[in-house]
């Protein structure tokens, strides 16, 4: 029904590019066309995140890293229903090992002895070391300090350190300043999922259980305006390209640089992909980021 | 005569200085200009986003939500110091949850108030404002345990009841101390502001166009929002210097 | 309760009259600091209505004393009660030694004699009335908007002497109030603080170096030994007042301060 | 007699009232328990990590961290705050500058400070004694302008040179408000320490300890970690607190 | 250069003897405070090696006077010379008139004595040898190690004049030394200064509010008027030394008090 009054969704959104659909949907209209209005709330990181949808203050989180999540549903089940999933691969680039320009190396094993940085957070810092250690590097063969990604672009123009782990957009954005080079893109699909063709499902937006149980159908036409901008980008990527430059941390001029991800709709997962999921998340359990085994489709909402 | 006249230039030494500084440093390339640019470059981010961009309205919503909370702080923890500060008792029995805040970072305590106060400028402003509030309490405290003694036995001896004493003697005489604890308050709260600005998450503020600037690598507008904020704190202090030599003539005599 | 000045006035006078039991019985009386013992179960009365001066020694424990019955600090033993009655809501004028860290600089001259008024509730048009009438009475030429810190030594002196005064108290304290004021304001004073105690009848205590001051001014002398000070001898003095100078010629006040000086001067030199 | 013996209890008063209020909190279920344990589930937390895990070691290194950047500060900013203090003029020109950066989040100036200093131990330390100096530094520098003036006239007066009255006289007159500042400095140089933790990448401390637990929603072992920092701020405090006890035995005297 | 206190001593003595310009020469000294001009166009010499006293109602500007002769503010207009020079490294003894305020709290009542010693960088041994000599040399009976927040009045005005003495100043300036100290220490008090004037000849300044006292102390004495001060009259007084209780029975003492007396009256009233 054409209601004069639109349903009202708060939802918290953490500005990086994976938080694509949300800009997608809402300057498309595909919220307005299911008669729903988003009220945004940035958030910056998981925590605030998980806090926020924990108390209430949000029912949907734009972007939340799987492996949170999941945590969080350790602490209180249900209160992260993935709705959609997206996915890093060496081809939809988002997680990445670095070098500075200058430093010599070819392969991930070279980094021997070299000073590195990491993404911040127990989980990336462990991804790193876990794909480091598939490439034969040992703890000591290397340091590694954790570091804000904010830092990331800085620390290596300053020089102060050889190389990483790092994210999207900074890896595009060091390229572009000229001060560091890609040694491989979509580790975690190869070396953590074994597969470079997995998809390694590194975060997604998320709803809360209390959003799906109290407001079904507002929850559903949420889904659908989601579902319709994921439909977009993977039909026409350059063009919902542009939505990334003033609403996300993405400067302009790596707009046109910045891979896409494999943005999925839970419902639309294959059983190997619902894999990929649970394999992530046993890898988070054996790093000790998501302190039990879990059982991935308890968490994962199908619209 | 004209020394007189220059004497109202010498705040200026001090930015001059910064500039000149900052000037040596980037012209000497210790600094590599990409990660800290020229003064120049900064200036003119400055200007642009002041007056053709959203750094204007970001500067005005700082200002809002820090004088907010000092005036809560304010209004809390200067009557309060003062009665903790009359009673060294009193005071100590309290003196652990006092430190205890004081010692940990408002940014650890941000999931804390996320939960108590929600995301949006409440939040932002109460964290601010706990902050502060913990500083003046402190100084203010202080000021009145240190406080002559005489001058609280005259009026004692005067007839004037405890409250009064309180009123009349020890707020007077921890006037110094509470502009201090004001001026260190006063700056805590832009810091913490900007800080939740940037760490809770914000569509607006000092903070948030530094958290933007530094997440898109655009230096020379995080240092003009840097540089805002900064002399956007001296400002906030000399309202209260002024107001403090207005106030306090007695001081140190 | 404050009853108007005029009535309290003659209250303090009819009770003087009236009333012989003494105004502050002082019983056991001990206080110690670091190593010294100041008192030890000193035991005193102060006469009701009566101008005791009080005369010893520096550091015999005089401003202790009266700080001790003010209750400004506690004693260490014994009792200290006013008309049998521990301390409760009295009218007290003091002079502090140290006067000047006892006035308010952030408050004019003006406004420092009126406080105790302020604190005892008077509205400010007769704050400022009866403040006035203090200054005309004790003919006071100082600019009463200046702060303490922009006076000189007797002026401010002067401003806490009218600050006790002010409120007509019911038992007035002066310690040394004289001291910083020049030759003509101290013989003036004293013959205010005469006037004051006719009319009024005030029980005071005056502590003074001066002793000529003392016995022309007392009814009786306290004479304190060093600490541990014990009440050497309380001197009886009942020359009629209006005292003059030409009291000061009299035989019966030469030897009263003979007699004094004597025993303030065995005492001291014991020590 | 009695009374004196429990005296010494007075500072768990404070301690007390936290934990009624927390208790409170929690069982009630204000807030979600999830996001705020109870302070058993946070103690148990504390315990096992001070003794069996890894936050003894982190307890340890943000301890050493803050005491080094205090002292750091302490060195530079009480001198100085002297000097600027004896002058209002020197003070009035360099205002700009101390303002200026108290009012500046240290957590805005890491980029600066990373590039300077790297992301080792050094940076950390230097940003905290940045801070706590410039705070320090602030309350000596008032401190010493609102000193009485008859004492400094008496030391001129006997020929004390401008520096022997310095020392002499405005040092000590200006004691109590130099520890109201290292107490403002040494906390704030803790709350600097754990921020830096947290956000320069760190491989320990108590703020990579917060920071990981807040990652992965280990709230009883972020609280116990915040428990910590804070209880180890009001030992900071109490330490300057007992030298002050023993040394500025004269204050409001 | 500090030369050894002995022969300092007598460089005050010899120079007294030998030379006859003034030590301090004031000219044309003005000062102005909010609404108050203290002095216009002042001009004064004050005599070397001479124990001279000025006199003057409260507030007249006495204190302000000595601090600026003492450069501890500065003057509006004016200068004041040393032997014609303007103020270097002399050494000043100073007893302020509020003493209590002028004593370093944080130094016992031993290091305040000693401090002045210390700033002329006297090596410790000496220094305590000298502060006990001085102690011992005016009989004081004070606990030394005490605090002055500790002690009475009377005992920190003793401490601070104690602190002035023992330097061996070449100008010593006293503002109302003896008005907390009890009669015999007054009085002995007196005959200390004195001696030690006679045997140094150290040029002195004594603000006093006892016109007995000042008469009997001074060579000279320099009556002011009310503010905007003016010297009225420069008395001279003659009398050999050591003057004793029986100088103040002399008729050209007694003339010399009256004649004073009354020119302060009638200037006091004249305000
Ligand atoms: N806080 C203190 N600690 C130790 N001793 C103290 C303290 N206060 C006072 N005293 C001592 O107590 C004694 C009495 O002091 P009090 O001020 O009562 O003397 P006083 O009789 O008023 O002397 P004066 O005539 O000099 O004013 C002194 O000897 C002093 O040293
Ligand atoms: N800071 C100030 N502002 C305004 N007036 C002042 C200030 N300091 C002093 N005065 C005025 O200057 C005059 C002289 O003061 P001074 O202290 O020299 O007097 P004095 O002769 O020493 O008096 P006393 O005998 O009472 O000590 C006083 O009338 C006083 O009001
Ligand atoms: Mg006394
Ligand atoms: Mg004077």
């Amino acid at each position: 029904g054409r209601a004069s009054a639109q349903d009202k969704v708060a939802v918290g959104v953490f500005p990086l590019s994976s938080s694509l659909p949300y800009f997608v949907a809402l300057e498309k209209g595909f919220f307005k066309e299911q008669n729903i209005e988003p009220e945004m709330t940035k958030l910056m990181g998981g925590p605030a995140n998980v806090a926020a949808m924990i108390t209430g203050q949000i029912e949907v989180s734009a972007v939340l890293v799987t492996l949170e999540g999941l945590n969080a549903n350790i602490k209180k089940p249900g209160v992260a229903m993935y709705i959609a999933l997206n996915s890093q691969t060496p081809e939809f680039k988002m997680e990445q090992f670095v070098v500075r320009n200058g430093v010599k190396a070819d392969r991930i094993a070279d980094l021997k002895g070299m000073k590195l940085m990491s993404a911040p957070g127990p989980a990336n810092l462990n991804t790193a070391k876990g794909i480091l250690a598939k490439n034969g590097l040992k703890d000591g063969d290397y340091t590694i300090d954790q570091l804000d990604m904010s830092q990331h672009v800085n620390a290596m123009t300053a020089g102060t350190f050889d190389g990483g782990y790092t994210l999207e957009p900074n890896a595009s954005m060091m390229i572009k300043a000229g001060v560091a080079r890609t040694l491989e893109a979509g580790v975690i699909s190869k070396y953590i999922l074994g597969n470079p063709k997995a998809d390694a499902y590194a975060a997604g937006c998320a709803i809360t259980s209390d959003f799906i149980q109290k407001r079904p159908d507002v929850a559903k036409r949420f889904a659908m305006a989601w579902s319709k901008a994921v439909d977009y980008i993977n039909k026409s990527p350059d063009d919902a390209r542009k939505y990334l430059a003033k609403n996300t941390f993405t400067p302009d001029n790596v707009v046109d640089m910045v891979s896409m991800l494999g943005y999925t709709m839970a419902k639309d997962m294959t059983p190997t992909q619902i894999a990929d999921l649970q394999k992530l998340s046993d890898f988070g359990t054996s790093i000790g980021v998501v302190p039990e085994k879990l059982d991935v489709t308890k968490y994962i909402y199908k619209y | 005569m004209n020394w007189k006249r220059l004497e109202v230039l010498l705040p200026l030494v001090g930015v001059v200085v910064l500039l000149a500084v900052w000037s040596v440093v980037t012209w000497l390339r210790i600094v590599d200009p990409v990660l800290l640019p020229s003064p120049a470059a900064t200036f003119k981010a400055l200007w642009t986003g002041m007056f053709h961009g959203k750094l204007g309205v970001d500067f005005v919503k700082t200002v809002e939500r820090t004088i907010y909370s000092t005036i809560i702080a304010a209004i809390v923890a200067i009557p309060l110091g003062i009665l903790l500060g009359s009673s060294e008792r009193l005071y100590r029995s309290v003196e652990f949850l006092i430190d205890f805040f004081r010692s940990t970072p408002a940014s650890a305590m941000f999931p804390l108030f996320l939960v108590l106060f929600g995301v949006g400028d409440r939040t932002k402003i109460f964290v601010a404002a706990f902050g502060a509030a913990l500083v003046i309490l402190f100084n203010v405290a202080y000021g009145v345990m240190n406080a002559r003694k005489t001058r609280i036995l005259a009026a004692k001896v005067m007839g004037a009841s405890r409250l009064r004493v309180l009123w009349d003697v020890m707020l007077l005489e921890s006037m110094p101390a509470t502009f201090v604890g004001l001026r260190n308050g006063v700056s805590l709260a832009l810091v913490i502001v900007v800080v939740a600005e940037m760490f809770i998450g914000s569509v607006d503020g000092l903070g948030q166009r530094v958290f933007e600037a530094q997440q898109m690598f655009e230096m020379p507008d995080m240092y003009a929002a840097i540089f805002a904020a900064g002399a956007l704190g001296y400002g906030l202090n000399l309202l209260f210097l002024t107001i403090e030599r207005r106030f306090v003539h007695w001081s140190g005599k | 309760m404050h009853p108007a000045a005029s009535m309290e006035l003659s209250a303090n006078a009819r009770a003087a009259a009236t009333r012989t039991a003494p105004h502050v019985t002082i019983r056991g009386l001990s206080k110690r600091f670091a190593d010294a013992t100041i008192y030890d179960n000193f035991d005193f009365d102060i006469p009701r209505g009566k101008l005791m001066s009080v005369f010893g020694p520096n550091g015999c424990g005089k401003s202790t004393l009266i700080n001790m019955i003010a209750g400004l600090f506690p004693a260490d033993k014994g009792e200290i009660l006013f008309d049998g009655q521990p301390l409760n809501k009295i009218k007290f004028g003091y002079v502090f030694q140290n006067y000047r860290e006892a006035v308010f600089p952030w408050l004019s001259a003006f406004d420092n004699i009126a406080y105790p008024l302020k604190v005892m509730g008077v509205p400010k048009k007769e704050r400022n009335l009866k403040v006035e009438k203090i200054v005309a009475s004790l003919n006071v030429k100082i600019d009463l908007n200046l702060y303490p810190y922009q006076m000189s030594g007797g002026q401010q002196q002067m401003v806490s002497i009218m600050r006790a005064l002010v409120v007509d108290p019911e038992i007035l304290f002066l310690d040394e109030p004289f001291s910083a004021l020049d030759y003509e304001m101290t013989l003036f004073m004293r013959e205010q603080l005469q006037r004051v105690f006719v009319e009024t009848h005030t029980t005071t205590v005056l502590v003074s170096h001066d002793l000529e001051e003392a016995v022309y001014l007392s009814d009786r002398i306290l004479l304190l030994s060093r600490h541990p000070a014990r009440p050497v001898e309380f001197v009886h003095y009942d020359a009629p007042r209006p005292r003059t100078d030409k009291t000061m010629t009299e035989g019966d006040f030469i030897s009263t301060k003979a007699h004094c000086l004597e025993i303030f001067q065995r005492e001291v030199r014991k020590g």
